[in-house]
């Protein structure tokens, strides 16, 4: 800092963690991918009150929601492998744990870590839907499935859609903690770009920049794709 | 499997952390408070008539919204002090938590402001309506009848805010602050970074019953508070 | 310090403080190790200025030095060009690392990073931050036709004898000290797996302390109670007492 | 047509059917009268399996059913005949009035979309929304939702059509609009069970009134009867106090 | 005693009151009909200062002030005279019902607590509410709910009080309840300005029926005049709408 900024490392620099997003994105995309129908049946669970998954639900939204994510990354980064090395001996499976790259367990902790919140997000999405519209679907001769297919969940939608944005953008910031999996993403590309010449402050700044940029993207499409789903409504904010 | 986990490790290690509860109690518990205060600000803001005002409240939520606390803790610690450089203020000496707690003041105001918006926006025009028609005046109306109203609504959120903060507090280790988490990466440090998973359960054990009772709290709260509110039943 | 007039100037020596037994935070809350200890040494001879040390991570510690939020910074730094211009590199080096493969007894035969390149295998991550990397990272620029798989990870989730005795990798840089300590120790915690990893040394390397770019007069004094201690072998003390080996015997086949 | 019989049904430890039957013969307007808690709606949702009963059947044509022990089949097939119409509409609200007609003939009863459709506007126009095809219900008047509600009623072409106090949460305004389709829709001969409040729809169209109380039928028969003559002790307070004391002003 | 003169008023673009006067003299029971949208709820609030009108002016005794430019005091001098009982009650839900009336009286007009208790105590009574004191509005029924709004308004002593629509969110049968609260407080000589679309309300209390509609005045008289013998179209087209045919149904 003493030099003041380097402009050219730090315009550089914005270029390398640029290149970081496809990874931060397809991770968040994954994530979503299989957070969201698990968040949803999850959330039936709860709403429903089915005697076992419910208490399951209920304990595994406390755990991830009351620890620190990177407690998470640490624990599943370290003990997945061991118990499935272990497993892989005992059942004689031939194959080699640790040849798996690391994008799987970011994987699995972000699916985790994102159903838990999205289990909450549509349990309160639900409950904002009227108890009628199940009725009437079910009174015009639907089924269940087909009532929350047409009927339930396009609505629930539009009310979960602040929240799940919501739950994306801390998904994508979330991923900057896949440096402690060696995931080529934002922060620990440009980190290593800024260990060359020791630019940390530049790094950050552009790592800032990168976010910054990826989120408001995200945060417009949403308010954009919210803005169709709710056509029915009488006014859009 | 039995080579690396030796359970003895977590048990051991809980008693040595749990006196840096303290540092993570005190970063987040100042950072609520003045969050609070901040976001009360931009929440006013956001409501208010000013149109400036509200642009300026809504930019600076999405800009921390969109930024990764990490990121945010650095420039904070070292801009802040680069900035007072310029000026020619030397903020080196300050303490490290007030860089801790000022990065996470910025960020939980951020998030209150919007819990706040919207409690205060679920609260019913009619309610400050009837209170000014029987002779309150506005700043009557607000504090006996639309605020505590606002209040009860936003109290899990609020709940859900300060549990963020007591986690993010861990990146505080970062620049050198040692809170519980903190305390964890020392042991594991001291012990050649060996048991490290053992230490961690330690760690998710004593968050997970952390924010177990902070839950519990805030639900008792909300209880306390919302009398003659209906009981809201989910579906 | 001892001193006593108002001259007496106040320095900020930030050490990593979670890198025993280089530098540590022990469970006193005390800063200690290897290059700590020597610091204090230092300190005794250098009464105009009076340490204060400050533990911190080596992200921190890096910028911080830089920044000037501190005036020295230990992190049993190596030397490398690019940090020659960011910080005052003293002439007298602090001490010495021995740096290692750590790796199943099976690849004993494995001796140098040239060697474990060729055997096509696969190295534990490094920390951006840390010199490791950059050793590794300089070696593959030398030699671009038998490069090592170079990843950046992160220090405090890579555990790194247990990985490679689990097999998630076949080798990891390690320095001595902790090795010694983690396994050869008769209390260390992965003694129990004496017999199934080893290490073995590639190099002898110097480390120093960084000083902020403002604090030459600082480094000067430095070198003058390090050149000091090293005669009077204070260094080769702590250095047994330490990483269990007097490593200032081999100081003749270090090359960087 | 439609029997039910000796149904019952508790929530928790308080019964609120205690053994009611109806029938009702094809073209009946039936209209069930009875002070709030009587059990009126809770008998309606039961005959739609929107309740579980506790016990009771329900004869149907050829379809005798225990209404407790219901497959899901017979479900399906009772609620094929039946169509209901809610005090609050519940409309699909991510639905225009059309889809909303068409929507359990396309996806609950498999017909053609082009066919549902034509279906679905003739019973719009019937209750006079030609022109509110493509609005959705947040659009629509408080009148008009329920006319919606009712054509997606009539549009299902049920053997009967159960109402649930259609006009009550209606504007006093918007009440006349309503009536005035049911009336029509009465004339043509739908079989029709209506909970409602107003008298003047009940002593116009009915051809049978039955008053409820407390779980139980009190008293049952053609309007003019129990306007006129009410037997028990029960029926006559109930009117006097929902008749206002000016049901006879002159205008 | 109250004097409403030339009150003009538009949302946007739109005018919704197009230059109304009202005169309401001590004792007045005043009852104000019109379709839905014609400004009877935006009237009633300009008077309260809910809305700011456009332009107008409230003589009120000696005080005289222009309904746009009034100043803050004026506004609290005003809605001291005045209280309003919303159509949807608006109970205060986080205060007992006794707190709702006394929050005005100990707040607001800063009497001593013990006073204001006992006035309170006094105005639940009124309306059949005694063993209600410490229920919360959420555990009463919308009637109940409506008759606390009432005890708010009347414990505030004021000069003149607005119902906007009292009963219409009410079940028919609470309906008559809350009438006859109303009914109660008009023969103890409390001035009112009423709007509703209970007919049998306005003949029996009201000495003076207004006719709104489209934002201006249409028609006003006393009770048998307007309803035996309105002299505009749009009086006699709105009644016969409002009016169910068999309004004169005998029983
Ligand atoms: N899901 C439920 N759980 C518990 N009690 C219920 C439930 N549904 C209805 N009840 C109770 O059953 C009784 C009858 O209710 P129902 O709605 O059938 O009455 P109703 O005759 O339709 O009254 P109204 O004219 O007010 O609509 C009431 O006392 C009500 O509180
Ligand atoms: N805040 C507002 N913004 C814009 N338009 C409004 C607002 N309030 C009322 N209006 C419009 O003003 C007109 C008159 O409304 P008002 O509520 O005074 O009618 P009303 O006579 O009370 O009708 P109702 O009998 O339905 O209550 C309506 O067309 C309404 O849509
Ligand atoms: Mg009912
Ligand atoms: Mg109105």
């Amino acid at each position: 800092m003493s030099e003041g900024l380097n402009y050219k490392f730090l315009v550089d620099t914005f270029f390398i963690a640029l290149s970081g997003v496809p990874i931060a994105l397809f991770i968040t995309i994954v994530a979503l991918l299989f957070a969201l129908p698990l968040g949803f049946l999850l959330a039936l669970t709860r709403i429903n009150r089915i005697p076992v998954l419910h208490r399951f639900a209920q304990v595994y939204v406390s755990f991830v929601r009351g620890t620190p994510i990177i407690i998470q990354i640490f624990i599943v980064y370290s003990s997945v492998p061991l118990l499935l090395s272990s497993l892989f001996t005992k059942f004689n499976i031939g194959m080699n744990v640790y040849d798996v790259n690391p994008i799987w367990y970011a994987f699995i902790v972000f699916t985790f870590n994102t159903t838990a919140v999205l289990i909450e997000v549509f349990r309160s999405a639900l409950s904002t839907v009227n108890k009628g519209q199940l009725e009437a679907a079910q009174s015009v001769g639907l089924t269940n499935v087909q009532a929350y297919r047409r009927i339930i969940i396009p609505q629930a939608l539009v009310v979960a859609m602040p929240n799940i944005c919501t739950a994306t953008v801390n998904l994508i910031k979330a991923t900057s903690l896949g440096y402690a999996m060696s995931l080529q993403e934002i922060t620990l590309k440009a980190k290593v770009a800024a260990n060359v010449g020791y630019n940390y402050v530049e790094a950050y700044i552009d790592i800032f920049l990168v976010y910054l940029l990826l989120c408001s993207a995200v945060e417009f499409a949403f308010k954009l794709y919210e803005k169709r789903l709710s056509k029915y409504k009488p006014s859009v904010v | 499997m039995e080579k690396y986990f030796d359970a003895s490790y977590i048990w051991e290690s809980i008693p040595l952390l749990i006196p840096f509860l303290k540092m993570t109690f005190m970063v987040a518990g100042l950072s609520v408070l003045f969050g609070t205060f901040l976001g009360f600000i931009l929440t006013a803001a956001k409501i208010g008539k000013s149109k400036f005002a509200r642009k300026v409240a809504n930019g600076y939520t999405t800009i921390l919204r969109c930024t990764p606390s990490i990121v945010l803790l650095f420039l904070v610690y070292y801009g802040l002090p680069a900035i007072g450089d310029r000026v020619g203020l030397n903020l080196n000496n300050i303490h490290t938590a007030v860089f801790v707690i000022i990065t996470f003041t910025l960020q939980f105001a951020a998030a209150m402001s919007e819990v706040m918006r919207s409690a205060f926006q679920s609260i019913d025009k009619g309610q400050f309506e009837a209170a000014v028609s029987v002779g309150l005046s506005n700043s009557q109306a607000y504090r006996r009848i639309v605020f505590p109203q606002a209040f009860v609504v936003a109290l899990p959120n609020f709940g859900n805010s300060l549990l963020a903060v007591l986690q993010e507090g861990s990146l505080a280790y970062t620049i050198g602050l040692i809170d519980v988490v903190g305390k964890a990466n020392l042991i594991i440090a001291g012990n050649y970074n060996a048991h490290a998973l053992e230490i961690f359960l330690a760690l998710a054990i004593i968050y997970w019953i952390l924010s177990i009772a902070i839950e519990q709290f805030f639900l008792k709260l909300e209880k306390v508070f919302s009398k003659g509110k209906q009981g809201l039943k989910t579906a | 310090a001892d001193g006593n007039d108002s001259d007496i100037q106040k320095v900020k020596i930030a050490y990593d403080q979670a890198s025993k037994p280089m530098s540590w935070l022990d469970e006193k809350g005390n800063a200690t190790g290897y290059d700590v200890e020597v610091m204090k040494l230092v300190d005794e001879l250098l009464p105009q200025y009076e340490f204060e040390y400050v533990g911190t991570t080596s992200d921190d510690l890096l910028v911080g030095v830089e920044q000037g939020k501190y005036q020295v910074g230990v992190k049993n730094a190596f030397w490398t060009q690019e940090r020659t211009e960011k910080f005052i590199f003293p002439k007298e080096f602090i001490g010495l690392s021995s740096a290692g493969l750590v790796l199943k007894k099976e690849n004993e035969h494995i001796k140098s990073l040239s060697d474990f390149a060729s055997a096509g295998f696969s190295l534990a991550p490094i920390a951006a931050n840390n010199a490791q990397y950059t050793v590794i990272d300089e070696y593959n620029k030398e030699n671009p036709g038998n490069k090592v798989q170079l990843k950046a990870g992160d220090a405090f989730t890579v555990d790194v004898v247990q990985w490679v005795n689990e097999g998630r990798v076949d080798g990891g840089v390690i320095i001595e000290g902790p090795f010694e300590k983690q396994v050869t120790a008769e209390d260390g915690p992965y003694h129990n797996l004496a017999d199934e990893v080893v290490y073995n040394e590639f190099a002898v390397i110097k480390t120093w302390p960084l000083f902020n770019k403002k604090e030459q007069e600082f480094a000067d004094a430095y070198d003058q109670a390090v050149k000091q201690l090293k005669e009077e072998k204070k260094t080769s003390e702590l250095s047994t007492s330490f990483y269990g080996r007097d490593l200032f015997e081999v100081l003749d086949a270090v090359e960087r | 047509m439609l029997e039910i019989r000796d149904i019952h049904k508790s929530f928790g430890k308080t019964e609120i059917l205690k053994g009611v039957d109806v029938t009702i013969d094809k073209g009946d307007v039936v209209v069930i009268l009875g002070p709030s808690g009587s059990g009126k709606t809770t008998l309606l949702r039961c005959i739609n399996f929107l309740e579980k009963a506790d016990q009771g059947r329900a004869i149907f044509g050829d379809i005798d059913v225990n209404l407790k022990t219901a497959s899901k089949k017979q479900i399906h097939q009772i609620r094929q005949k039946i169509a209901f119409v809610f005090q609050n509409n519940n409309l699909f609200n991510n639905k225009t009035a059309l889809e909303n007609v068409t929507e359990g003939l396309i996806i609950g009863r498999k017909i053609p979309t082009a066919e549902a459709v034509e279906i679905g506007k003739k019973a719009l126009d019937k209750v006079g929304l030609s022109d509110k095809y493509n609005a959705y219900p947040s659009e629509l008047s408080g009148g008009q939702q329920q006319r919606v509600g009712i054509a997606r009623a009539v549009a299902l072409n049920p053997d009967i059509i159960l109402f649930d106090e259609p006009t009550s949460a209606l504007d006093p305004e918007l009440v006349g609009e309503v009536l005035t389709v049911m009336k029509n829709i009465a004339k043509e001969g739908t079989t029709m069970l209506v909970v409602t409040h107003e008298m003047g729809f009940a002593k116009d169209v009915a051809n049978k009134v039955i008053f409820m109380d407390g779980g139980v039928v009190v008293e049952e028969g053609a309007p003019h009867e129990i306007f006129v003559n009410p037997k028990e002790e029960r029926t006559q307070k109930f009117l006097k106090r929902v008749l206002p004391e000016d049901f006879t002003y002159h205008i």
